[in-house]
């Protein structure tokens, strides 16, 4: 009827094509640190603090006080309404907080030491936890606050709502979402009536979907496809760091990976920066430490020379003269140019003499191994989605995760004594020592962290790029 | 008639029973566990156990099999671990999808291959003949994801002429379903076009000649009203198989079709998607092969007393 | 017994007559002058396909001996060029290279082996084990028939990938498992058509002289149904290969094939099709080389189709 | 178009017909210089051995033969007085059914298998005078009534396989006598039927060339039923005609050493047992006939000439043509001995 | 050759098809041979004739033991052939062979004349040493009349009578002592049918065989018989000696049959009255009560549809018909069929 956003009126649908099904929209469960679910629920529901510029800035909740290092204290918003009218108040975020633990799902392992949570009155949340938690902000930005009535229901989750700009208006999983502007948002009305989400699987397909004007975003494309984008006058590419890197894993239980200079050697033996240049472009940038730049707690390391001699020489001391033969696990479609990247590694390793076979397995499969510690080395990419060193070291490093075989009763006391600080420089500083000695024992190679990019049609504006690489498309116009 | 009618139906429920226990076990010997699948690696091993536990995978095998054979009986197939829908809803949907995008590639298959294979088979060794034969070769051997991905760069991105993936509107189907008529089309024209040459010096066929019809009535009508039996054979089976899912076309099309979804589940581990999957494709095979008994009843009256 | 005058040898008894000379010249009026080009014609039908294969066949021998071809070495510097252009080391990259920098042609040539072996090993395999199922269930007929068709029946219902997913799960990728993966999704179409020729044949009068003369049914499927069933086979199997090459380009796109490393028709294809818009040549070059594999193997299966009827050849 | 049927000329003409086929073995000719007539109201037997080019010639006549492995090379047929192998094959194809009928050898495979009898003969009517469904049927089981079917209307819904060899055979000529065609063709009717449905059709066929006036050319190897019901033969052998003449006189006196032969051949019905004398030796291949006269190799009184010179076809009697050098000797019944 | 003959004796012999029922009803079997009696010696020969589908190649199918029989006995040379178990079984029918009504379908295409001729050897191992086969090829062929090279050729390369004397051949390298002849000559012409007579008529007086020897021909049935049955619908209705029921035939049946019969030349013989049949063909799936002749008969009374005749002695042949005395002094039919 009348034009409330006063954008011009009529419909205007950002129509985007997701390289990843979305399967569900429940943040809380399975899918909560999944990245397809999260683009989506992010547009729906709000979080109490969000990371704006690597720093804690608060959102649904206005200010948090430790009153003792066991104990945060949250004040919420005022007159904040959920999309149906209904005000948001503490004890939804309460529910919230319950629902994403008792989910079990992947993050739940954040929350692990939270023993109480209380609503001493409609805006006040205190979190109490059994040991010191640094973590609590970061993990509250992947905490989403949904009715506390819906929680429970099922059937919520086909379609559902929060205080956030967009509602979901319609959802099949794993093909589409269509979300529609929340009018009862408190805040600056998004300029677009629509969203409209569909999964398109195939490069090609997308890539010609977005040339052709059938969508208007996509994004995830191998670097390759980018090349040949940014000539198009139609499109603009956005490339932008993420908190996302590749490595490569050494099981360091097995021989010869027990031995850290096997491992080094390894890494000296490739040519990262020439392989990065040529098969990733402007997609990556050579890591500085085993954690992405842009993440907090991240810290510059000694960068590992390409140096086949010392290559050679760390081997033989290792009583490896002639090299050795071991295999590459990773699963298909892990990882961007995945198997060309490791088809380079495989030669550079070969000069040095040593045979790597390479195994391109099913996903299920490469899980069922990863989690066996049935391998000998594995390539992966992964993603801070917190933003929070924590999040990466401590799940993966800790001799207790049991993830690579490494296991340094020093690296794990540096780790927990980073989880229980309070103090976020200090925390800072421990990572950084965590980092380094991960790096220096080539846990792993970490040799490049991944550029996200997002490909948009020229008519789109105000889109800005995060590093958690989950793109956000509130801020977004057609023109 | 009846005779036959039950023991028809008993064959197809021992077919069907037969499908359902293969891939239950097939599915539970396959590495990789459905709930990791799902959660996975990060999720701690007691939201593992209570996942299993919801999906009733912490029972032991035999009795998940029976479990799994009592609800199947009433079209339950439990629901996706992945999407958390009913399988059966899921299936059917999909299903749906499929089933037009088949019909399609289907019908465009049958009408050329039976003009293609009409016209090389009325001038055998004539240079139709050798094109459309040397065509359908090539046809068969061109890989589906290729052709596809061509299609698409050629009529989309290059002539703008098609959309180059959804299952929006009914051009959106042009593509996906000549590139999946093209493996059959060269099939039927193949079998067409020998059933022809077979066919077209019987007698009957002289003896139609003689009667002074037109070639058109002779070939069009006389001659192949005989040779339909082994087309409508095989032309039922690859239905069948098409409509079992085309995952490669689905995917390169982004067509929300059965075989993708069985794909995407043999991949999640989801049992319950796939054996409703297998258990449909099934109860399409056996369906089609009654529809296909019958039509050869149809065309052949000589059948009726050897059924 | 009777003479012929002018030296015509006369007939012995019973009127046995004189052979009729196929090896000397027939009369000229018998032969109208049609002959010639349709004769060189058919052996075209022949040779050509046969000379395609081989030169496929010394390619995929002696091709990588010649033109070195090292899967494992990469150049990422050179990769994606075009057909024609020099490489960093100095070396042609006459097909182009592709996207870690490989050089195209011995790629191709090397991926011939493994392509050729999985094609011809499938076929192999399923085939003679369809075959003989064919055989088995279309003599005996009745309850083991049946029983087998309804065990096809399951099997084409079952998922090829769910196959593929559970040969490489249990097995392990290799090209072993590539091979039985492809000829347990294949041996049913070996089983059918051995089956319909075998029910056809087994009780076709010539098969009854056979068992009046005492023959047992390892006789007649020996000596009259074995003949009989290898022309269509031998059609199918022509047929079937291309679908087999194909399928096991169609396993890579799924990565399901052939391992990583080893290269493939197929999974040079499948790599390759990421960048069909920008490098081409990757998928389609292989792709075009499997095709005319595909077309020649066709042809020579219609031409020796034709050759081994007895009511078509020659001889 | 045809004329009135007082005028002498004969309805059928075959002149010097050369018909050769694309086999896989290379081409060869199949008839080779074929020359007869039919007079109207006429039966004309075609008598021959096996792969003597019989059939050959009467699809010729009928444009039936395959249109991609046959090439008429020379040679002409004129029916009523017009050049039909001049005509476009279509054209031709108009006069088949109402001027021309054939009935097929074989009365299973010529019928098809899977269209109800009654629609067969009904469809000629539908197409070639465009009369209206039920008309047609109508008619069709009228035809059916008239070459004998007991209960016609019943069984025109029924299937081919659900008849009987003698009924199928008297559908197929019920088929052909449907448009009533001026001259029946008809290729061996009743090879495959024993003699009380062979007595039948023969019977049936002579009433309607009777009551129509109808010319016939009938193919067979029984001489029993050549007596029966011809007025004149016609002998060949190697894709030519040999000999041709009326019946008893071909019968009695043959004038071609190969005539002479086959009726040497027949056993004789009142000495059973008795020894019978086949012709020596076996026919020439059609890939190498050879030359001179195609039947010497086999011929008791082959000469030289016989070797070199290919005898033509001639008179050699009112109304009785032989193609053998030494006619004259072979009707007056020289003897083996006597000619070497 | 044997001093002292064989007999091949088949007993009360009934054999029948099960017929599927369609969609729509239910199948009923058809009883194509139906207490059969006959017996064939050596050195004689039994000829066979009847309608077409009568069951004739169904009795010697049956008699090879190409069909279990579903009621009745065959005894070979005093022992039971058709309950015997698999090994005598093989012995004693290796004894009895049978050439095939169509001589190419017979023969297997994919194999030369020489694996033809030697295949019973190779299925019995121990029957003639292998190096004597060459030997022994050559010599059956020419024995069959066909020249050694032959031996090289593929069925297709052969003619009609060639193949037809290359099934013989195959027969004939079992040593048999019966054969079994369906039809052997019914598809080759006047000629080649004669040498083929000829060449059995030979191979019986020199090695004694006994002939099943199945036709329609029945100039030549008469022509190589010793013995005549007639059958009809599964049943024999006459026999006796070849003369004897040829030249006064009792059973209505066996009359209109053999004056149906063409003459080659009619002129040369008295004029002979023909029967017509009329009446539907009944089906052997549902044969009419009683006589099974008498839907067609015309000597029938109410009695042939109460009582089945079985065969009784009259007149030096069995018959089985209530009126066979009638029927033979009856020579004038009692109303006008067709009569020429
Ligand atoms: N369609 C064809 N293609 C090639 N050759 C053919 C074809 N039809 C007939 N012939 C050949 O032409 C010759 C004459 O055949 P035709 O059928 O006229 O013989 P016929 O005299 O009718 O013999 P039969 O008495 O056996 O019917 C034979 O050598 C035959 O093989
Ligand atoms: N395989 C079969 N299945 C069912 N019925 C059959 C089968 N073979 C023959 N018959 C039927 O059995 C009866 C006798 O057939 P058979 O072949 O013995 O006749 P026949 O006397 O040899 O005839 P013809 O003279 O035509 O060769 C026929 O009615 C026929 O339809
Ligand atoms: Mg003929
Ligand atoms: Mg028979």
């Amino acid at each position: 009827s009348d034009d409330p956003a006063g954008d011009g009126g009529g419909v205007t649908t950002l129509r985007v094509a997701n390289p990843t099904p979305v399967v569900s929209l429940n943040p809380f469960a399975a899918n909560s640190a999944d990245q397809p679910t999260l683009t989506v629920v992010q547009e729906v529901f709000e979080t109490l603090v969000v990371r704006q510029d690597g720093k804690i800035a608060p959102k649904l909740a206005e200010s948090w006080t430790n009153p003792d290092p066991l104990t945060w204290q949250f004040v919420l918003r005022s007159g904040v309404t959920f999309a149906d009218g209904t005000p948001m108040t503490s004890a939804d975020a309460k529910a919230s907080l319950r629902a994403l633990i008792d989910g079990k799902g992947p993050l739940a392992g954040l929350w692990a030491t939270v023993d109480d949570i209380r609503t001493p009155d409609e805006r006040t949340l205190t979190i109490h936890t059994t040991s010191q938690l640094g973590t609590v902000l970061s993990n509250l930005t992947l905490l989403w606050i949904a009715p506390a009535a819906k929680l429970g229901d099922n059937a919520f989750f086909d379609a559902p709502y929060g205080t956030g700009p967009f509602k979901v208006s319609s959802f099949t999983a794993g093909q589409s979402v269509n979300l529609v502007r929340n009018d009862n948002y408190r805040g600056d009305r998004p300029k677009l009536t629509s969203i409209s989400y569909r999964y398109i699987p195939e490069v090609s397909g997308r890539v010609t979907a977005l040339a052709n004007n059938e969508i208007d975003v996509t994004w995830g494309l191998p670097p390759d496809q980018l090349t040949g984008l940014r000539d198009n006058k139609d499109l603009t590419v956005r490339s932008f760091p993420t908190y996302a890197n590749y490595y490569i894993w050494f099981n360091s239980s097995r021989k010869p990976f027990t031995d850290a200079r096997v491992r080094q050697a390894m890494w000296h033996a490739v040519d990262f920066a020439k392989i990065s240049k040529s098969l990733f472009d402007q997609a990556g940038t050579p890591a500085t430490g085993p954690l992405p730049e842009a993440v907090f707690g991240a810290a510059g390391q000694n960068p590992y020379a390409y140096d086949p001699t010392r290559a050679r020489q760390l081997l033989t001391e290792a009583g490896y003269p002639d090299g050795f033969s071991t295999t590459m696990m990773w699963s298909s479609g892990c990882c961007t140019n995945g198997n060309s990247f490791a088809d380079a590694m495989i030669s550079d390793w070969a000069k040095v003499g040593i045979v790597v076979k390479p195994q391109e397995l099913e996903r299920a499969t490469w899980l069922d191994k990863l989690l066996k510690l049935d391998w000998d080395s594995t390539m992966t990419t992964g993603s801070t989605v917190t933003g929070d060193a924590d999040f990466t070291l401590a799940r993966l490093y800790l001799s207790t995760a049991k993830r690579n075989g490494y296991a340094n009763p020093e690296l794990d006391r540096i780790l927990l004594a980073a989880r229980a600080e309070l103090d976020q420089d200090k925390r800072a500083t421990l990572y950084a020592q965590a980092g380094k000695i991960v790096w220096d024992q080539a846990v792993g190679i970490f040799p490049l962290d991944l550029n996200g990019n997002v490909v948009l049609r020229g008519n789109v504006e105000g889109f800005t790029p995060t590093p958690n690489d989950l793109p956000d498309f509130t801020g977004v116009s057609l023109r | 008639m009846l005779r036959y009618a039950l023991r028809r139906l008993a064959i197809s429920v021992l077919v069907l029973f037969g499908a359902a226990t293969v891939v239950f076990f097939a599915m539970r010997a396959v590495s990789g566990d459905p709930a990791t699948a799902v959660l996975g690696p990060d999720a701690d091993q007691s939201a593992v156990e209570a996942l299993r536990r919801e999906y009733g995978l912490d029972a032991s095998l035999p009795v998940q099999y029976v479990q799994f054979l009592r609800r199947a009986v009433t079209l339950d197939f439990g629901e996706s671990f992945r999407l958390h829908d009913a399988a059966t809803n899921l299936v059917l949907t999909h299903l749906s999808a499929t089933a037009a995008l088949a019909l399609t590639a289907f019908a465009i298959a049958l009408v050329l291959g039976f003009a293609l294979g009409t016209l090389a088979a009325t001038r055998p060794n004539g240079v139709v003949d050798r094109v459309v034969s040397v065509l359908s070769m090539l046809t068969q051997s061109l890989p589906t994801f290729w052709v596809g991905i061509m299609l698409i760069l050629v009529f989309s991105r290059f002539l703008h002429l098609l959309p180059s993936s959804g299952a929006a509107s009914p051009a959106a189907m042009v593509m996906p379903a000549v590139t999946l008529a093209l493996p059959l089309l060269s099939v039927v024209l193949r079998l067409v076009r020998s059933g022809l040459l077979d066919v077209l010096h019987e007698d009957y066929v002289v003896t139609a000649r003689a009667k002074g019809l037109s070639e058109t009535r002779v070939v069009g009508w006389h001659a192949m009203r005989n040779m339909l039996i082994p087309v409508v054979t095989v032309a039922g089976l690859e239905f069948g198989s098409l409509l079992g899912g085309a995952v490669i076309v689905e995917t390169v099309f982004a067509w929300p079709g059965v075989g993708r979804l069985m794909t995407d589940a043999i991949a999640a581990r989801d049992y319950s998607v796939v054996q409703a999957c297998v258990i449909t494709v099934a109860v399409i095979f056996i369906v089609i092969n009654l529809l296909v008994d019958l039509l050869y009843v149809r065309l052949d009256p000589r059948v009726r007393e050897s059924v | 017994m009777t003479t012929v005058s002018d030296g015509v040898p006369g007939p012995a008894v019973l009127g046995a007559p004189p052979v009729p000379t196929d090896d000397g010249p027939p009369d000229a009026t018998a032969t109208p002058p049609a002959t010639a080009p349709r004769r060189r014609r058919r052996r075209l039908r022949l040779w050509l396909p046969l000379g395609v294969i081989a030169a496929y066949l010394v390619a995929g021998v002696i091709g990588p001996l010649i033109a070195r071809y090292d899967p494992i070495a990469t150049s990422v510097t050179d990769r994606l060029l075009p057909p024609g252009s020099r490489m960093s080391d100095g070396g042609l990259a006459l097909l182009g290279t592709d996207q870690v920098g490989r050089d195209l042609l011995p790629q191709i040539m090397q991926g011939a082996r493994i392509s050729l072996l999985v094609g011809a090993a499938t076929l192999l395999l399923a085939g003679t084990v369809g075959a003989a199922i064919g055989i088995l269930c279309g003599y005996l007929g009745g309850v083991v028939d049946a029983t087998v068709m309804r065990l096809a029946d399951i099997q084409l219902a079952f998922p090829s990938i769910l196959l593929a997913v559970f040969v490489a799960g249990v097995l392990g990728s290799s090209v072993t498992n590539v091979v039985l993966t492809l000829s347990i999704t294949t041996w049913p179409i070996f089983a059918r058509v051995a089956r319909a020729q075998t029910m056809a044949t087994r009780s076709r009068d010539f098969a009854n002289a056979a068992r009046t003369l005492g023959a047992g049914p390892w006789h007649v499927v020996r000596h009259c149904v074995l003949p009989a069933v290898a022309s269509p086979l031998l059609v199918i199997a022509t047929v079937q290969l291309g679908f087999v090459i194909v399928a096991e380009a169609s396993l890579s796109f799924l990565s399901l094939g052939i391992p990583a490393g080893t290269p493939s028709w197929g999974t040079t294809i499948a790599n390759g099709r990421d960048y069909l818009a920008s490098a081409w040549w990757i998928a389609t070059l292989p792709g075009l080389v499997l095709a005319v594999f595909v077309v020649c193997v066709g042809v020579l299966g219609d031409e020796l189709r034709d050759r081994s009827d007895p009511n078509l050849s020659t001889r | 178009m045809v004329a009135p049927p007082h005028t002498p000329r004969p309805l059928l003409t075959v002149d010097d017909l050369v018909v050769s086929f694309d086999g896989p073995l290379g081409a060869y000719r199949a008839l080779n210089g074929v020359s007869f007539s039919v007079d109207r109201g006429e039966t004309l037997a075609i008598l021959g051995e096996s792969g003597s080019g019989k059939s050959v010639t009467v699809r010729a006549v009928m444009a039936l033969l395959p249109r991609h492995s046959a090439t008429i090379e020379r040679g002409t047929i004129r029916y009523d007085g017009e050049e039909i192998s001049a005509l476009p094959v279509r054209r031709t194809r108009e006069l088949s059914a109402t001027e021309m009928a054939m009935v097929f050898q074989d009365s299973l495979t010529a019928l098809n298998p899977v269209v109800r009898v009654g629609q067969q003969i009904a469809e000629l009517f539908r197409v070639r005078q465009r009369t209206s469904r039920r008309e047609a049927w109508r008619r069709a089981v009228a035809g059916l009534e008239r070459v004998g079917i007991p209960n016609a209307a019943r069984r025109a819904h029924d299937y081919p396989h659900q008849f009987s060899g003698g009924m199928r055979q008297r559908v197929v000529i019920a088929m052909a006598l449907a448009l009533g065609p001026r001259l029946l063709i008809a290729d061996e009717p009743t090879t495959a039927l024993d003699v009380t449905v062979q007595a039948q059709i023969m019977d049936l066929l002579r009433e309607l060339r009777e009551a129509d006036g109808m010319s016939m050319i009938l193919i067979t190897h029984d001489l029993g039923v050549v007596a029966d019901v011809a007025d004149r033969v016609a002998v060949m052998y190697a894709g030519t005609v040999v000999e041709s003449g009326p019946l008893r006189t071909v019968y009695d006196a043959p004038a071609h050493p190969y005539t002479r032969g086959l009726m040497a051949s027949i056993p004789a019905p009142d000495r059973p047992g008795e020894r019978l004398t086949p012709i020596e030796g076996m026919p020439p291949s059609p890939l190498a006939t050879p030359a001179g006269c195609p039947f010497h190799p086999r011929c008791p009184l082959a000469r030289s000439a016989c070797r070199t010179d290919r005898p033509t076809l001639r008179t050699v009697a009112a109304g009785h043509e032989a193609a053998c050098h030494y006619a004259e000797e072979v009707m007056a019944g020289v003897d083996v001995a006597d000619a070497a | 050759m044997s001093t002292s003959p064989t007999r091949l004796e088949v007993r009360q012999l009934q054999v029948s098809y099960p017929t599927h029922g369609g969609l729509l009803h239910r199948g009923a079997a058809v009883h194509a041979v139906e207490r059969l009696s006959l017996t064939v010696t050596t050195g004689r020969t039994l000829g066979l004739v009847g309608e077409s589908g009568c069951g004739k190649s169904t009795l010697a199918r049956t008699i090879v033991g190409l069909r279990r029989p579903t009621g009745g006995e065959i005894w070979y040379a005093g022992e039971r052939v058709d309950t015997a178990d698999a090994a005598r079984r093989r012995r004693l029918t290796a004894e009895i062979q049978m050439v095939y009504q169509d001589p190419y379908s017979s023969l297997n295409p994919r194999k030369k004349v020489s694996f033809i001729v030697t295949e019973g050897w190779r299925v019995h191992r121990d029957s003639v040493p292998r190096d004597q086969w060459p030997a022994r090829t050559a010599d059956l062929l020419a024995r069959v009349g066909l020249a050694a090279e032959l031996a090289d050729r593929y069925p297709h390369q052969l003619s009609g009578g060639q193949r037809q004397r290359v099934g013989i051949a195959r027969a004939l390298a079992m040593s048999p002592r019966i054969l079994v002849c369906d039809e052997p000559v019914s598809a080759l012409d006047v000629s080649v049918q004669a040498q083929t007579l000829n060449l059995l008529a030979d191979l019986r007086a020199d090695l004694g065989l006994g002939y099943l020897f199945i036709a329609h021909d029945l100039s030549v049935v008469r022509h190589i018989s010793d013995d005549l049955a007639v059958m009809y619908l599964g049943r024999i209705v006459e026999t006796g000696p070849a003369a004897t029921v040829y030249d006064t035939p009792a059973h209505p049946y066996t009359r209109a049959l053999i004056s149906a019969a063409p003459v080659p030349r009619p002129w040369a013989t008295p004029p002979a009255e023909r029967i017509l049949l009329t009446g539907e063909v009944p089906s052997p799936a549902s044969p009419p009560s009683g006589c099974r002749f008498r839907t067609r008969c015309r000597l029938a009374q109410p009695r042939c549809a109460e009582v089945e005749p079985e065969l009784r002695p009259v007149a030096g042949r069995e018959v089985a018909c209530h009126y066979a005395e009638a029927s033979l002094a009856d020579s004038t039919p009692s109303h006008p069929a067709v009569t020429r």
